[in-house]
């Protein structure tokens, strides 16, 4: 089965046009971000309405680490032009020190007033995006230098024909894409199933327990962050390879909230959900708008009825309602739920089932159990 | 007592002295004194709102007090943050239970655990052998743990699903899995019926005979109390009233008039 | 000088409209521990009819019915979700009302459309003058309106059995019911006194040194987050407080922001959210809000 | 794989040649635009206006035996979206009459280029010049900004030692508009008084009390139309009597039902490259009455002169590359830049055949006009003040 | 005192209740009566469904996501199953959750008056009742009650269910983790409630005390009731003594230091 899945996503650019890649792409890098979010929100408890800037902070460091001083040009744009594997990684390490540097709030406080806190870096990220133009270009932005890795070049020129496939910057981005968003997400579900996540559960369950028990929780809270940020620098940098621009408006707080959207849609406090809900979330505006001429609810452009861009709008604040009040484990839990169901109609009464509690993991529920 | 073993992590004696905490117009504790012997069970009783509580939150970190010294092998406790305590061998149950609801019974364990291991954020991102072999050695010593408290056959579920008594123990084996050098228990029995009750108080006994540790023990069954502590400290209104061996705390007239209310051996209902 | 009182005076009439935002927060959070996202909604929503009936019934009518009307919606919000969400935990109803707030913005932007829509106030655009000092007419009202509602708030939850049953229920739904309380009503009035709330803020937001009712409206909204957190989120002084504390500073920072030209540009809006970081810092609940004391 | 072919210009039975977007009977055209976003009113009227124009150029034949069609998508100002739209429907256009938004076109500019896609933005910054494939049609920011000030000191009384204010979005718009009166006010003297704030700043209060206290003497807006209503309101009911010069996106018809109304048309005035809808053009009055023909009771505002003039351009491109039987990107650029002097009948000629100035620097003073069509009539003809003639234009 | 069967109408009865959570039964077939006046006590173990009994009548199952799958439960002739916990309340039947559950974030004094809220208008002469019950809670009155201790919280979740003035009480455990002369206290105190004329339905771990308070007792079982009787019958026979007093059983009585056969566990060595 995984042999069929590997098949499949290495076919994919070799059948699907540009717009399909490039949507895949934006999904995969929301996808990395996401897999950020869900560690703080979904498995330690901390709310995080400010991941844009660290999205920002991947992407701008990026261009400035890549950045070739020298064709800075007329804009005089600051850059070091490092080699850009190095920029990358250099780019996701400033990220993490970013988050690091929000550590004494992230530390300190907790749930929603955390993510009300994280709107300042929102605020304070576009003054600065806007403000510091000799490394960011302001409010045009900068260009994007392609990635470079084993002198294959991320762009469409020189051009590269495979299989008879012309492969331009999406078809070859695709395959860079691909492995850093399993790897992040293989990374992720090491880091929960081990002894980090076993302290994060329990900091989200009963703080001060964990603090009994040995785990440092303040200093927990700020490694999170820092985890998470580093996460939302990474999905920065594929963004930005993605977008060959980077612009302050884009890291808005409609971003931050958009990531919201993708944890609780694919269910809050697993991978798979937040990976599921970044392809949801990423996919629908798309889809509707690549098929707005065809769908019967959708007007056309300009004519007074709903948009496309007004209905995925719609449907997707719908869908993070839908998926508080009736699919508590959101899309992620649905999957599992009908894999059971199907499970259990294949395989007879031999096994039974292990004891699950229904509703999953949230932040800050009260534990059932505490008897005050 | 156990035989002495001429060991690092032996117990050492906990000093408290002169410990007084105050809340806002309310001294829960006063010039609290007392010592625990190194590998003895020493039991802290008293009406409600006495302050046990409070002293438990003291020595683990969890209040600071305003002012006093609580020194345990070299180290100043009221000094030390939850974390750094537990780092020193300082393990304690919860009068409330304060477990991990969705987690499985191995998973509330393991945490037990996190002092003693090290895999951190990268190795247990990458999967590295080191932390994986860390895993194994520390899941084997845990599962040994929940054996001991009649766990064994609860590791996989989640402790939510556990009847009340039940969770009580995992509380205990969450902190034996510490591997503790001071064991501070707050009300263990409470809300147990009878057969409960005498399940966990013969547990805490074999703990004491197999690890040889110190437990500092609070809880209001007299008959356990009495049964179970080498010396008792006696608090009320946040002042010790009496601190002796259970025969001289049980016919000290000042703790009958302010605890017991009769003769102790009343209360073993 | 005379600049100077005129924005201190600018800074805190406004501050006092984004206290009554924060207010509305506030009193959700107080009643459900939910953080209300979609207050900014609220507000579109009452601004929207008001602004809409004005022409028809006038302003005195168009204003009640307004009011009522976001009240209405506040409850249905509740009614319709919120309640029926009760199992979840709080976080997770807050990202719901995210949830809410882009169905509803969405849908009443484009209502809106393009349109700047005027809220037929009577006082239009007269300006009052304080010695040399001048002050817009509707902030001078918006300040004695937002002091007045404050006020009333801050008695009403300490005093009244509203009050207590309104934080009876925040704390523990089950426990409050058997003690009598209407769980029902209590949370249904807390988002219809909300929804009320964030309807007069509207107003005060569309008009006169405003030109209008139009989509970005709700954007002003977003200053209410950095006032009612820094206040404390659950404490009405603190939305008093919160309210003027980033009216005035974005006032000054932005009328001196020729001479704060290091910091760069448009420091003004940046303000409110670094004071709020600062405040924070030290005081990780807000200037008057609760501090958690856990017990164990 | 269906991937297999690229784009490449094909030559067609009728021996034109023809790339992306062109086959035997149609030619694509992409339109992206917002229409959700904070410039949606704008954007439907130019989209509706640029729908007016392929209708009555597909009535009178289409273009080179073909029809136009527009292929729309609303990206909502949001760069992803613009960025990914474009990306859909690129393969698929000859040419894009309409792009809104400069930090889009901003971020498409390489792309724009690589592909050889004739644009016209619909924003007039100077960076968005310097390349061949992007056209910005009329004057820049700037140079408007510079006839603005000009016009003070002719006609409102600014001298020399004088102060002007300048209220202005953050973002390629304002800092265009501001490069310009900066100019202007060196070259006359006088010192500007900077005032910036964001799209989402609604009360102009703060800014207005800082003009005060400057003591200015007139103020330029380069800001949205809520701005230049509030800074205007608050102005004057504070007394200050002074003229105020906005940019042509800084008004909007919309505002004269807003308190601020009464103010606006006392003192408030316009700089704009193109014609306002109520100018007694021939060209323009046909436009009007077609359009209110085909969308009765929607707004005329400059968006549908604007966005029918863009149509045209583009159209008029075609035919010229048509004539040369080249229809392929690269011939639709080509023939474009070969018009030095563009003339669509809306009031000034254009010059497309460089890229490193704007078309035009001439431009109307208008203010604004209750009964007229479009809220706004003609103070003064379109004229190229001295000061802009010189200036330097910079580029990207 | 006596126990037979009190005429129908009169007092709590509870008949053939069925409760489920979820797909979990946690009674089946419960049947119990509280005449009007007296204390009956329900004793069991952990999980017995002491705590569901109590909910199914306060009408807060649904917080629980339990739901009454048959049976009903009526107080002085009028149905109270299937009505919401206020109305309950409204009746005169008021409940003192487990765990006492004060509003950790009010004050005592505003603990107070929430608890008044549901009930009539004479909240000021319930309130000094209260007060003369448990001076401490006139002390504490501006105290945040999450303060204040375990003995002194119940203290406040019984005066605090009194406010509503009921004439039914019931109590769930209301001596969990308090000391022994707090747990004579408010043993006390619920004589004194009953003597005032309300009726008590009392569910207690602490069997002894139950039994002395109590006249009439209802032992439940894995969610249906295994054995009843008057309270003197119950304390006399052995079956009580052995399963619930810990008396007679040889495990209580087993010294604890070197028991044969227990687990034991050696240090860890790293
Ligand atoms: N965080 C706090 N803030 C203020 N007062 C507190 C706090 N914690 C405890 N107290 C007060 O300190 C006193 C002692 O409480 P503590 O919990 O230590 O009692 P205890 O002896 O454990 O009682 P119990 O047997 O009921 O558990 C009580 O009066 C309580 O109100
Ligand atoms: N919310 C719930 N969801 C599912 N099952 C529940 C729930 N609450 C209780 N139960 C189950 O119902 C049964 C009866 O529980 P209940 O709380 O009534 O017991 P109890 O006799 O009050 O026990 P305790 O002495 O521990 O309070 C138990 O098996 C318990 O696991
Ligand atoms: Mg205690
Ligand atoms: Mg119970």
């Amino acid at each position: 089965m995984w042999a069929g899945a590997a098949a499949v996503a290495i076919a994919v650019p070799f059948y699907l046009e540009g717009f399909w890649l490039q949507a895949g792409l934006f999904a995969m890098s929301a996808a990395v971000g996401a897999i950020g979010i869900a560690l703080l929100t979904g498995s330690t408890g901390q709310l995080s309405m400010g991941h844009a800037f660290f999205l920002a902070v991947g992407a701008y460091s990026y261009v400035y680490f890549a950045g070739d001083p020298a064709a800075g040009g007329s804009h005089g744009l600051a850059g070091l032009g490092l080699p850009t594997p190095l920029a990358a990684v250099l780019a996701v390490l400033t990220a993490g020190v970013a988050g690091g540097l929000f550590s004494p709030i992230a530390g300190r406080l907790k749930g929603a007033y955390l993510g009300i806190a994280t709107l300042a870096l929102i605020f304070l990220g576009q003054h600065l995006l806007f403000n510091a133009e000799p490394l960011t270009g302001g409010y045009n932005g900068r260009a994007v230098p392609p990635m470079e890795l084993f002198g294959l070049v991320f762009a469409d020129s020189p051009s590269l024909v495979v299989l008879n496939v012309p492969f331009g910057s999406l078809e070859r981005l695709w395959f860079l894409g691909l492995p850093l968003v399993l790897g992040a997400a293989a990374f992720a579900r090491g880091v929960l199933r081990g002894r980090p996540g076993r302290a994060m559960n329990t900091i989200r369950d009963h703080e001060i327990a964990a603090g009994v028990m040995g785990v440092p929780v303040a200093r927990y809270r700020a490694a999170v962050f820092v985890l998470s940020s580093m996460y939302g620098g990474l999905a920065g940098v594929m963004l930005a390879l993605v977008f060959q621009r980077t612009v302050p408006d884009y890291f808005g707080v409609l971003l931050s909230l958009d990531y919201l959207a993708m944890i609780v849609i694919g269910g809050l406090g697993s991978i798979g959900g937040a990976v599921l809900g970044a392809l949801f979330v990423s996919f629908l505006p798309q889809l509707l708008t690549r098929y707005s001429d065809d769908l019967p609810l959708i007007a056309e452009p300009g004519s007074g009825g709903v948009s496309p861009a007004e209905a995925a709008r719609i449907l997707y604040g719908a869908a993070v309602i839908a998926v508080v009040l009736f699919l508590p484990g959101g899309l992620a839990g649905l999957l599992t739920r009908l894999r059971a169901a199907a499970g259990a109609r294949a395989a007879t009464l031999t096994r039974t089932p292990r004891a699950r509690l229904t509703p999953p993991p949230a932040p800050h529920s009260p534990s059932p159990d505490t008897r005050s | 007592m156990p035989a002495p073993h001429d060991d690092a992590r032996d117990p050492a004696p906990l000093e408290v002295r002169a410990v007084t905490v105050r809340f806002a117009g309310l001294t829960a504790l006063s010039e609290v004194s007392f010592t625990v012997a190194p590998g003895s069970v020493h039991a802290v009783i008293g009406p409600n709102g006495a302050g046990k509580s409070t002293c438990f939150n003291v020595l683990s970190g969890v209040y600071r007090a305003t002012s006093g010294s609580v020194r345990f092998g070299g180290a100043e406790l009221t000094a030390l943050p939850p974390h750094r305590i537990a780092a020193l061998g300082v393990a304690r149950t919860f009068q409330n239970i304060a477990l991990s609801a969705h987690q499985p019974v191995i998973d509330n364990l393991m945490l037990g655990r996190h002092r003693l291991t090290r895999a951190g954020f990268v190795s247990s991102g990458l999967r590295l052998p080191s932390a994986r072999r860390e895993w194994a050695r520390h899941r084997a010593r845990a599962a040994e743990i929940a054996g001991f408290a009649g766990l064994g056959d609860h590791l996989d579920t989640p402790v939510g699903l556990l009847p009340y008594g039940v969770r009580k123990r995992v509380e205990l084996a969450r902190a034996l899995c510490m591997e503790p050098r001071l064991l501070l228990l707050d009300e263990p029995v409470a809300g147990m019926n009878g057969e409960e009750r005498t399940e966990m108080a013969a547990l805490i006994g074999a703990v004491r005979r197999g690890l040889g540790i110190s437990v500092l023990l609070v809880e209001h069954d007299m008959g356990m109390v009495m049964r179970l502590a080498d010396r008792i400290t006696v608090l009320d209104f946040g002042r010790r009233i009496a601190d002796g061996t259970p025969g001289q705390v049980q016919d000290d007239p000042e703790v009958v008039r302010a605890y017991l209310g009769t003769s102790a051996g009343q209360e073993d209902m | 000088m005379i600049t100077f009182l005129e924005l201190l005076l600018n800074g805190i009439s406004i501050g006092a409209v984004y206290a009554l935002i924060a207010l509305g927060f506030v009193v959700i959070f107080k009643a459900t521990e939910v953080v209300n996202f979609a207050h900014a909604s609220l507000l579109l929503a009452g601004g929207y009819l008001v602004a809409r009936l004005q022409p028809v019934t006038g302003f005195w009518a168009a204003l009640l019915i307004g009011v009522a009307a976001a009240a209405s919606v506040g409850a249905l919000i509740e009614f319709l979700i919120i309640r029926r969400a009760r199992a979840g935990s709080h976080t997770l109803l807050a990202i719901a009302t995210i949830g809410v707030d882009i169905v509803l913005t969405t849908e009443l932007t484009r209502q809106i459309g393009t349109e700047i829509l005027a809220l037929g106030d009577p006082w239009g655009g007269s300006v009052v003058h304080l010695g040399q000092v001048t002050i817009a007419e509707t902030r001078l009202v918006a300040l004695g309106t937002a002091a007045a509602l404050i006020a009333l708030f801050l008695l009403a939850f300490k005093f009244t059995g509203w009050g207590i049953a309104m934080r009876a229920t925040a704390e523990d739904a089950e426990t409050a019911a058997l003690m009598g309380i209407r769980l029902g009503r209590v949370s249904l009035s807390a988002w219809a006194v909300a929804g009320a709330l964030a309807a007069v803020a509207a107003l005060f937001l569309c008009v006169f040194p405003t030109p209008g009712l139009d989509r970005s409206t709700s954007l002003a909204a977003i200053k209410a987050f950095p006032a009612a957190i820094l206040g404390g989120l659950d404490s009405t002084t603190g939305a008093l407080a919160g309210g003027l504390i980033v009216g005035v500073t974005e006032a000054l920072m932005s009328g001196y922001q020729n001479q704060l030209a290091f910091l760069g540009r448009g420091v003004g809006d940046v303000a409110p959210f670094l004071v709020m970081v600062v405040i924070l810092l030290a005081r990780p609940a807000g200037l008057f809000g609760t501090r958690e004391t856990a017990r164990v | 794989s269906g991937k297999a072919t690229g784009g490449e210009p094909a030559t067609g039975g009728d021996g034109v040649r023809t790339g992306p977007g062109v086959t035997a009977d149609t030619i694509s055209l992409g339109i992206l635009t917002d229409l959700t976003g904070p410039y949606a009113s704008f954007g439907k009227s130019l989209t509706q206006a640029q729908q007016l124009y392929f209708e009555q150029t597909n009535a009178a034949g289409g273009v080179c035996g073909r029809k136009l069609q527009g292929i729309v998508r609303d990206h909502g100002y949001d760069v992803q979206k613009a960025v990914a739209a474009y990306t859909e429907i690129g393969p698929k256009s000859a040419a894009v009459p309409q792009f809104i938004g400069s930090p889009m076109v901003t971020a498409l500019k390489q792309r724009i280029e690589g592909d050889k896609m004739l644009t016209l933005p619909m924003a007039w910054a100077t960076s968005l010049l310097g390349g061949q494939a992007i056209q910005v049609t009329g004057t820049t920011y700037d140079i408007d900004m510079i006839n603005g000030v000009d016009y003070l000191a002719k006609e409102k009384g600014v001298k020399s030692g004088d102060k002007i204010g300048h209220l202005y979005f953050e973002g390629d718009y304002g800092e265009s508009a501001l490069n310009g009166s900066k100019y202007a006010a060196g070259k006359l003297g006088l010192t500007v008084v900077e005032q910036k704030i964001k799209a989402t700043d609604q009360d102009m209060s703060a800014q207005v009390s800082a003009f005060k206290d400057a003591g200015v003497k007139a103020i330029m807006v380069s800001a949205g139309p809520r701005q230049a209503a509030s800074l205007v309101g608050v102005a004057v009911a504070k007394g200050m009597d002074i003229p105020f010069v906005g940019s042509n996106s800084a008004y909007s018809p919309q505002l004269l039902g807003t308190p601020a109304a009464p103010a606006l048309l006392k003192s408030f005035s316009v700089m704009t490259a193109a014609a306002p809808m109520s100018a007694p053009i021939p060209a323009i009055q046909k436009l009007v009455s077609d359009y209110q023909a085909k969308y009765p009771g929607q707004p005329v505002d400059s968006g549908v002169g604007a966005g029918y003039g863009a149509a045209m351009i583009v159209g008029d491109a075609l035919k010229k590359a048509c004539e040369s039987k080249d229809l392929s990107r690269e011939g639709i650029v080509k023939a474009h830049r070969s018009q030095p002097s563009w003339e669509g009948g809306f009031g000034q000629p254009m010059d497309f055949s460089r890229i490193d100035q704007p078309a035009s620097r001439a431009s109307y003073v208008v203010k604004p006009d209750k009964t007229a069509v479009g809220g706004s009539v003609i103070v003064k003809e379109a004229a190229v003040s001295d000061l802009a003639k010189d200036y330097q234009v910079p580029v990207g | 005192m006596v126990a037979t069967a009190p005429p129908a109408g009169t007092g709590l009865a509870v008949s053939g209740l069925a409760v489920n959570y979820g797909a979990v039964p946690a009674l089946r077939g419960v049947s119990l009566r509280v005449p009007a006046g007296s204390v009956v006590a329900v004793l069991g173990a952990n999980g017995a469904g002491k705590s569901t009994l109590l909910r199914a009548i306060s009408g807060t199952l649904r917080f629980h996501r339990g739901a009454i799958g048959g049976g009903k439960v009526s107080w002085s002739g009028t149905r109270l199953s299937g009505l919401a916990a206020p109305a309950v309340v409204a009746r005169g039947v008021t409940q003192v959750p487990e765990g006492r559950r004060v509003f950790a974030r009010m004050t005592v004094e505003e603990n107070l008056r929430a608890g008044g809220l549901g009930g009539g208008r004479r909240s000021a002469a319930a309130r000094e009742e209260v007060l003369a019950l448990f001076p401490v809670l006139a002390e504490r009155a501006h105290q945040r009650a999450g303060l204040l201790s375990g003995g002194e919280q119940q203290m406040l979740a019984i005066g605090r269910a009194l406010m509503a003035r009921p004439s039914m009480l019931l109590l769930d455990e209301p001596t969990l983790g308090l000391a022994p002369l707090m747990a004579a206290r408010i043993a006390e105190t619920v004589k004194e409630i009953n003597a005032r004329g309300t009726s008590v339905l009392l569910i207690e771990q602490n069997v002894a005390m139950a039994l002395s308070l109590a006249s009439y007792a209802y032992v439940l079982e894995v969610g249906e009731v295994a054995l009843e009787g008057p309270t003197a019958e119950l304390a006399a026979g052995d079956e009580v003594r052995r399963r619930y007093l810990g008396v007679g059983d040889p495990a209580a009585e087993r010294p604890l230091d070197g028991s044969a056969g227990r687990r034991t566990l050696g240090r860890w060595r790293a």
